[in-house]
């Protein structure tokens, strides 16, 4: 019955939408700082499956170019985000994204 | 080894034509900033007013470079063109972006100097991330492939995350960098997977591309391609601070350093403008009627909370904040024209903006005192007494703000609304009037502030109307001692005056060349093409 | 056959380190989830034929991304499990979950019809995903220094930053806070110098022990009295 | 043609004297500055009549003359120029507008003597001037519009011009802020000309209008309309102009009376080729809301005591006035009586500052009375003023307010009777409250030395605390005696103990001398002698104990001799202490029969008798003081618009023979108002009407003349009898309807404006702050918060655009 199936690209894509939705959950109920970055993380990884499944599926190599540059993004961003992290936690000695309210109203 | 790699049988890459000079601005600033970060680790010993003198030179070269650039794109014969296998598009509107990121980043570096000095910290590195962030700007501004925007928005926006986080003695600086930091890669996400939605259902991410194909092709099924809209417009919304993706906003305006907001309300928001016109209005032209009302409700949502939250506030940095906020639901209102006087409008706006805010933030950033303590409306009564020049300079900018003729903002409000007008959305004409005028009362508040209340001679207690505010009444009047107003600051804010009234009271010039900036899309030039 | 049970693998790999990577308590296991994710996803571009960005995937993302995350959280000490049972804010993880599937299910209705419809779309790099015209990785140098050479040339711009950014935020400084009036960064150091001291009175008092016992037993009180005084100000600071 | 091309240099003299004030204005100084100023005006005024002689030349169809200064806004098919419209109607107003302010320079150069900014307030002046020049030659709707900020922004800088007063900055900033909303509506409007056809210029959009679609047409008139009720103090905008008072006078005179707020007029009057086009009950509301505010305000007017406050709400009124004009269509008699109104007005206003200036900055009518006498000139030219406004022929403003009543009347049907009616009742308050006025400032009692209610209260107060200190003292000296008796009775329990002692030491020293004696019995040789000493010794004491009992016995009786002594002290004390009380009683009774001080003792000096000894000081300072007569520089603009309020009529007398010449201003009107609206009434209704509306002038004028001089003209005694014997008058009228329903009325109307008016104002500012409020809760500071904010927006989003998609 499988062997009648055939992995479109959709299917991928559809995983992608899911991976994109667990992370952007994730960001929405983590309070690590650390771990809501591994979401986006998460979701920046949902993005290139979907690039590279859209290539496929329209046989071009531009999405999996598009890869690359999101990664180089998503390394940048880690590499900030952590030093933030890093000069957050001199100063304080929780480091939850809860305890950032100091600003508000 | 050389001789064996001779021996293989490669084909070299047939790279694409580079048309130089149109990459000249944003080599300017890029290699500039860059070359800054080389030479202040080898020249530890050097006056930390150096790089701020150096950035701003480096801000002029780079918009004094666009003149050639100006001449020939306005010029019939040569005009509009794009590079690079057309991901770099050079047209009017590229230009007139360039130049106005070029002067928030050099006032903004004028601003720096005697803040870092004052809050005792470390000098180059803010200059070098002002400058990447501004060619990330440009790069936005130039951007004719989603993923070269995409790189751009990221170059602008990790920049100005550090920058935010940039004082690092200060929590609420930390703070405010963290939470940029976070909403801004949540919201990058969103933006991203809108560009691969939309090189799904168009099978490029050049903008010539897509605009072509989507003029030869009837999309069946459009829904791809419109959740791609969407994706992005959040990812956009979040950059310029539209209702509901401006939540940050006055959390990040309150504990960001001052001389850095100022550059967040004024560069990045014209980059994040410049992306939605290029992207929007420009290549989507034809999908109008779909992103129209989205724009709408953003517009309409940005100047009604905008402005009814600012009245409610009492520290002013997060007062102006919101007002910024309820700017950008005016862009808006010329975004959602679509058409080209809606685009010289919002244009026009833009830089007319970026003058009054970099002005009102300069004005705060001196009278704000060390670790910008003094926020709150209470330390600005009596402000005329203390310093004459920046209460009169900061009213100017408020009175621009609020859109009083013979200011920019005047004519920056006339034009977003007549455009609107124009294109017959006239409720939405009328509820930015409305929420203009909610904004008069605000900015008012803040002179008077400034000009009436805080008197020591008299008593406070002023037979001010009833709940009209809670201002003016405090015994406690905040130090009556002069302000020095150091000489950068001076410069800068002095610059922002003069623009905000010259050309409130004469217009025509920034109106002539932001209508001669109506974005393009076009092939590589001819010239470029054939010419080698 | 094949490749559909591979995709199912795959596809319950990526999801399930992703569930894991937000469910997880320690930061650290969530990082382990998100390698897991990371191979799932490599093994799916292998399905996809991108065969360069597989191998780029786990050598970047979990070589290099991941281990700075653990990294991270090993210097901070910052691997201490977080309450999930708790939500501080009502009603937080219902939104997030309608959220979540909202995004999910429009995306993915939005993708459903788009399969079918004839759009004529195909890729305009003019690189065709097909290895046995070029080799994968040549077609995407190709089209790197060709259509995207503008943007590969401003991945430089954003690197620079990210360095001189991690430099500027990470650096020690000099200086007191200016908006706290006592910060939690002295406390903590003030804590662990009153633990340091009362161990080395401890040792103090042991080797004294070894040449005469009478003195002992005052050391070890000092050194007491050092650690009590290190909870007391722990206790005031929880 | 030479002569029309010299209008740009009707508000370039303004600009040119505000620039030089600018940069030289304090190192010039007093008076020098305030000259500069008025030399600039009168260089405008002489270009305007320059001008106005020009346009004479041409015909009448010609005389219309656009110059181009240069491109402004050159924007594509949104060009607007910086240029000039000289028209008939431009020129009149412009004549006007220079002319009364280069008077209102001149006296300005008197009232600002001596003033910390005097310089500053002549360059506000001329920038005023030329705000408002510009805003009448403007030729396109936002030239009009940037000098319509122009004055806002000035009478803005003007009313708070002293601002270190808290009720100044405070009144600037309510003039603002009702400002912006009527801005509002101009803006749109200029928006919807703009589309409607497609250019703002009045020379190329005004002959476009007929023919448009009506809806339009309409909308942009009730826009306009609800930028001149801001600007021209309408209800309910009308707001900010009583507090506007708060800045100096010649400010009020020029602007809050003769120049400003009648811009709105000017406005609706430009463009009545488009409210032609507008549907039929536009000129309904704009008649009604004028007509509805001049009564309004007229009845405020008649409770007000501040000399500038009756101006104010008067000048409300007339405006109001005008704006029935123009709703009628009457555009000639809305013109003409600005004119008119402009004289009187910024004459009554000036004549006001005049007497403030005299009277030590004291603004209440009722500390004035009986001027006349040594403020000749104000007084003189005042009362002139006051006949022009009240429609006394042939003073100016009979004329003008007759033309208004005529058109009201002659719109027709039930509705133009109403109007009529409204405004002939209307004029019959305005009337009665500026005789009011004059007759309290002017005539009757010299009341500023009087001591007003507040300081005859303190007088009884001081008194009686000078009563209650008398009985304090006499209080304390009560208590003395009383404690005297205390002492005194203790002083007999002490002499009686000590009388006890005393006698108790006798026997001790009997019992001594047994002692010695019985040691004397037993003695030796050698002790004798000793003793025989100590017998005598002991023998001395029982004498002198038995002594001391007999002076104990005496201090006793001293002792309670004194006791009766100090009763009778306490009784006398007492007595006293009553008679203090009574006489403290005796003063508040007198205090309580004492006639309830009037705020206004018109007539009869205020009743102080038995506190005149402890009037606080200030009224002697006051008793001191003199008024006195204002400067040449003061009175000399007085003396011309008093000419020119008397005069002023003559620019259109409403005789039927000999049409061109007497009609002058209408002919001179006839080019720019294509739709003006033609009077249909007969001869004999103009003249009944005319009579009629005397009537009413007069009735207001006899009734106030009774009410507030009560017999002190020529035969003060006959009269004040007839009018008691009557009783009517006073008793029943002032009484019953001025303290009774009027006065309940007048109340009522004034508790309206503080409380509904105010309140809605307030109220949206609190509605405002109470949105803002609750949408600041969602900014609770939480990044996790903020990132729901962006996920629900960008599932809204997505949810939008797939609804919108094609599947």
């Amino acid at each position: 019955m499988l062997a009648a199936v055939e992995v479109t690209s959709n299917w991928y894509l559809i995983l992608s939408a899911a991976l994109f939705a667990v992370g952007a959950m994730g960001l929405l109920i983590r309070r690590n700082p650390l771990v809501m970055f591994m979401c986006v993380e998460l979701m920046l990884n949902a993005v290139n499956l979907s690039f590279v499944a859209f290539g496929d599926r329209l046989g071009d190599i531009a999405g999996q170019v598009s890869v690359f540059f999101v990664l180089v993004v998503a390394a940048a961003e880690v590499v900030v985000g952590l030093a933030l992290v890093v000069a957050i936690s001199r100063r304080r000695a929780t480091t939850t994204a809860d305890d950032l309210s100091v600003l508000r109203g | 080894m050389l001789s064996l790699l001779a021996q293989i049988d490669i084909e070299p890459i047939d790279t694409p034509d580079v048309d130089w000079p149109v990459l000249v601005p944003l080599l300017v600033m890029s290699v500039g900033g860059i070359l800054m970060l080389t030479f202040a680790s080898i020249l530890k010993r050097l006056p930390s007013s150096v790089w701020s003198i150096a950035t701003v030179l480096l801000s002029a070269a780079t918009a004094i470079t666009v003149i050639p650039l100006w001449m020939r794109v306005t010029d019939t014969a040569n005009s509009a063109s794009s590079t690079l296998a057309g991901s770099v598009a050079f047209d009017g509107f590229s230009l007139f972006l360039t130049v106005v990121i070029a002067f928030a980043v050099g006032l903004t570096a004028l601003l720096s100097d005697d803040y870092l000095k004052r809050e005792g910290l470390e000098g180059p590195e803010l200059y070098v991330l002002l400058m990447m962030s501004g060619a990330g700007g440009i790069i936005m501004a130039f951007a004719n492939d989603l993923i070269v925007l995409f790189l751009g928005l990221e170059i602008l926006s990790i920049a100005v995350y550090v920058l935010a986080a940039m004082h690092v003695r200060k929590l609420q600086s930390q703070e405010a960098g963290m939470k940029y930091f976070i909403l801004g890669a949540f919201s990058s996400a969103f933006f991203l997977y809108g560009i691969a939605l939309i090189y799904g259902a168009t099978g490029s991410t050049n903008l010539i591309d897509i605009k072509n194909f989507l003029s030869v092709t009837v999309l069946a099924d459009d829904a791809l391609l419109l959740a791609g809209f969407a994706l992005m417009l959040v990812g956009l919304g979040f950059k310029v601070a539209a209702v509901p993706f401006h939540f940050w906003t006055p959390d990040v305006y309150q504990g960001a350093p001052t001389p850095v907001v100022a550059y967040m309300a004024s560069g990045v928001k014209a980059a994040g403008f410049a992306a939605i016109i290029r992207v929007f209005v420009l290549t989507f032209e034809q999908y109008r009627t779909d992103w129209q009302p989205v724009i709408y409700v953003l517009a309409v949502l940005s100047l009604l909370l905008g402005s009814f939250l600012a009245i409610v506030q009492t520290d002013i940095k997060r007062m102006l904040a919101y007002s910024s906020i309820s700017h950008a639901g005016f862009i808006l209102v010329g975004v959602q024209a679509a058409t080209d006087r809606g685009t010289s409008a919002v244009l026009f706006y833009l830089a007319a903006y970026a003058f009054m805010v970099i002005g009102s933030f300069g004005v705060l950033t001196v009278a704000g005192g060390k670790g910008d303590a003094a926020q709150s409306l209470e330390d600005y009564q009596g402000l005329s007494k203390r310093s004459p020049f920046l209460a009169f300079a900061l009213m100017v900018f408020l009175f621009s703000q609020a859109g009083v003729p013979l200011t920019t903002g005047f004519f920056a409000k006339f034009g977003v609304i007549s455009a609107a007008i124009d294109a017959r959305s006239f409720w939405l004409g009328v509820i930015a009037m409305i929420s203009a005028v909610v904004g008069a009362f605000l900015y008012l508040r803040v002179i008077v502030t400034m000009f009436f209340a805080g008197d020591d001679d008299h008593d406070s207690d002023d037979g001010e109307s009833a709940g009209q505010d809670d201002i003016g009444d405090d015994a406690d009047v905040a130090s009556t001692d002069k302000i020095d107003v150091p000489l950068g600051a001076q410069i800068a804010i002095g610059m922002c005056l003069l623009v905000t009234v010259v050309f409130g009271i004469w217009p025509g010039p920034i109106d002539d060349l932001a209508r001669e900036a109506i974005p393009r899309l076009v092939q590589e030039s001819p010239a470029a093409l054939f010419g080698n | 056959m094949v490749e559909v049970i591979v995709f199912f693998v795959c596809a319950a790999i990526v999801l399930g380190g992703a569930a894991g990577v937000i469910i997880a308590r320690n930061p650290v296991h969530s990082a382990l989830f998100l390698i897991q994710t990371l191979f799932g996803m490599a093994v799916l571009f292998i399905s996809l034929e991108a065969h360069f960005l597989a191998a780029v995937q786990v050598v970047v993302y979990a070589g290099a991304i991941v281990i700075l995350f653990l990294f991270v959280i090993m210097l901070l000490g910052v691997d201490q499990a977080e309450d999930l049972n708790i939500e501080p804010i009502v009603g937080q993880r219902f939104v997030a979950g309608i959220l979540s599937l909202g995004i999910f299910f429009l995306v993915t209705a939005s993708l459903v019809g788009s399969e079918d419809a004839i759009t004529g779309a195909r890729g305009s790099s003019g690189q065709i995903v097909d290895e046995t015209v070029k080799p994968n990785v040549e077609q995407l140098a190709e089209t790197l220094f060709t259509d995207y050479v503008f943007a590969f040339e401003a991945t430089a711009i954003l690197l620079t930053i990210a360095v001189v950014g991690a430099v500027v935020l990470a650096r020690r400084t000099k200086g007191d806070m200016l908006d706290t009036p006592k910060n939690t960064l002295e406390i903590r150091e003030e804590n662990y110098q009153a633990r340091i001291d009362a161990r080395a009175a401890e040792l103090e008092a042991e080797a004294a022990g070894n040449n005469s016992a009478a003195e002992a037993p005052d050391s070890a009180e000092a050194g007491d009295d050092l650690v009590d005084a290190a909870d007391a100000t722990d206790g005031g600071e929880a | 043609m030479e002569l029309l091309d010299l209008v740009f240099l009707i508000p370039a003299f303004p600009l040119l004297g505000f620039i030089t004030l600018l940069l030289i204005g304090k190192p010039l100084g007093e008076p020098l500055a305030g000259w500069i100023g008025t030399a600039a005006m009168a260089g405008s005024f002489t270009a305007t009549v320059l001008v106005y002689l020009g346009l004479r030349n041409q015909d009448a169809e010609d005389r219309i003359f656009s110059q181009t200064l240069f491109e402004w806004i050159p924007a594509g098919d949104f060009s607007v120029d910086i240029g000039f419209l000289a028209d008939p109607l431009s020129i009149a107003m412009c004549l006007f507008i220079s002319g009364i302010g280069m008077l209102i320079h001149v006296y300005s150069i008197g009232y600002m003597h001596g003033d910390e900014y005097f310089s500053k307030f002549f360059l506000y002046l001329n920038l005023f001037a030329f705000s408002m020049l510009m805003l009448v030659l403007g030729d396109n709707l936002l030239l009009t519009f940037l000098g319509w900020e122009g004055v806002g922004a000035c009478s803005y800088l003007l009313i708070s011009f002293w601002f270190e007063e808290p009720a100044n900055a405070t009144a600037g900033k309510k003039a603002f802020v009702t400002n912006r909303i009527g801005d509002w509506g101009f803006m749109v409007a200029t928006f919807l000309v703009f589309f409607t056809f497609g250019s703002i210029k009045y020379v190329e959009f005004l002959p476009a209008a007929p023919g448009m679609s009506t809806n339009t047409a309409t909308a942009i008139a009730l826009l306009l309309f609800v930028g001149a009720m801001g600007k021209s103090a309408q209800f309910p905008l009308y707001l900010w102009l009583p507090d506007a008072m708060a800045g100096p006078t010649p400010v009020s005179a020029l602007i809050h009376a003769a120049t400003m707020v009648t811009s709105g007029i000017y406005l609706l009057t430009r463009v009545n080729g488009l409210i032609y086009e507008a549907a039929d009950w536009v000129g309904n509301v704009i008649a009604w809301v004028g007509v509805g505010t001049a009564l309004f305000a007229a009845t405020i007017a008649v409770a007000q005591t501040d000399i500038k406050k009756v101006l104010a709400y008067s000048t409300v009124s007339q405006l109001g006035y005008m704006f029935l004009a123009v709703g009628t269509g009457a555009y000639v008699a809305a013109i003409f009586h600005m004119i008119t109104h402009a004289f009187f007005k910024a004459l009554l206003f000036l004549g006001s500052g005049s007497v403030i200036h005299g009277m030590h900055h004291d603004q209440d009518m009722r500390h004035y009375g009986a001027l006349r006498k040594l403020l000749p000139i104000t007084s003189a030219t005042f009362i002139i003023g006051w006949l022009a406004i009240a429609g006394v022929p042939p003073f100016a403003g009979f004329w003008s307010k007759d033309e208004i009543l005529l058109a009201a009347w002659d719109t027709g049907g039930v509705n133009g009777k109403a109007l009529w009616a409204v405004g002939l009742v209307t004029a019959l308050l305005t009337a009665f409250y500026m005789t009011r006025q004059v007759m309290m400032t002017f005539y009757g009692r010299y009341r500023y030395d009087d001591p007003t209610p507040v300081e005859i209260d303190q007088a009884w107060n001081n008194r009686i605390a000078a009563s209650q200190l008398t009985i304090n003292e006499a209080v304390a000296a009560e208590d003395a005696a009383k404690e005297n008796v205390n002492k005194a009775v203790a002083a007999i329990a002490t002499a009686e103990t000590n009388l006890e002692t005393m006698r108790n030491n006798v026997p001790v020293a009997e019992g001594n001398v047994e002692t010695a004696k019985a040691a004397l019995a037993e003695a030796t040789d050698e002790n004798r002698e000793q003793l025989t000493a100590q017998v005598a010794a002991a023998e001395n004491g029982v004498i002198a104990a038995q002594t001391t009992i007999t002076n104990g016995e005496t201090a006793l009786e001293t002792a309670k001799a004194n006791v009766p002594i100090a009763e009778q002290a306490v009784v006398d004390a007492t007595a006293k202490r009553a008679e203090a009380s009574e006489a403290l009683a005796a003063v508040q009774r007198e205090r309580a029969n004492a006639p309830v001080p009037e705020p206004a003792a018109l007539f009869s000096e205020p009743d102080i008798s038995g506190v005149e000894d402890f009037l606080p000081e200030e009224v002697a300072e006051r008793r001191e003081f003199h008024p006195h007569e204002s400067p040449w520089t003061m009175t000399l603009p007085l003396g011309v618009l008093a000419v020119l309020s008397i005069v002023g009529g003559f620019l259109n007398l409403p005789f039927s023979w000999n049409h061109k010449w007497w009609h002058h201003l209408e002919h001179w009107l006839e080019p720019t108002l294509a739709h003006k609206h033609e009077i249909a009434a007969s001869g004999n209704t103009k003249f009944l009407l005319a009579l009629v509306a005397i009537a009413a002038g007069i009735i207001g004028i006899a009734f106030a003349v009774n009410v507030y001089l009560k017999g002190k003209g020529p035969k003060p005694a006959a009269i004040e009898k007839s009018v008691l014997a009557n009783g009517w008058f006073y008793d029943l009228s002032v009484s019953n309807f001025m303290g009774g329903p009027g006065r309940k009325l007048f109340d009522l109307v004034a508790w309206f404006d503080a409380t509904i008016v105010d309140g809605a104002v307030n109220g949206v500012g609190s509605v405002v702050r109470g949105v803002g409020g609750t949408a600041r809760r969602t900014q609770t500071g939480l990044v996790r918060n903020y990132a729901v904010g962006v996920a629900v927006g960008a599932v809204a989003l997505v949810g939008w655009f797939f609804l919108r998609a094609s599947l």
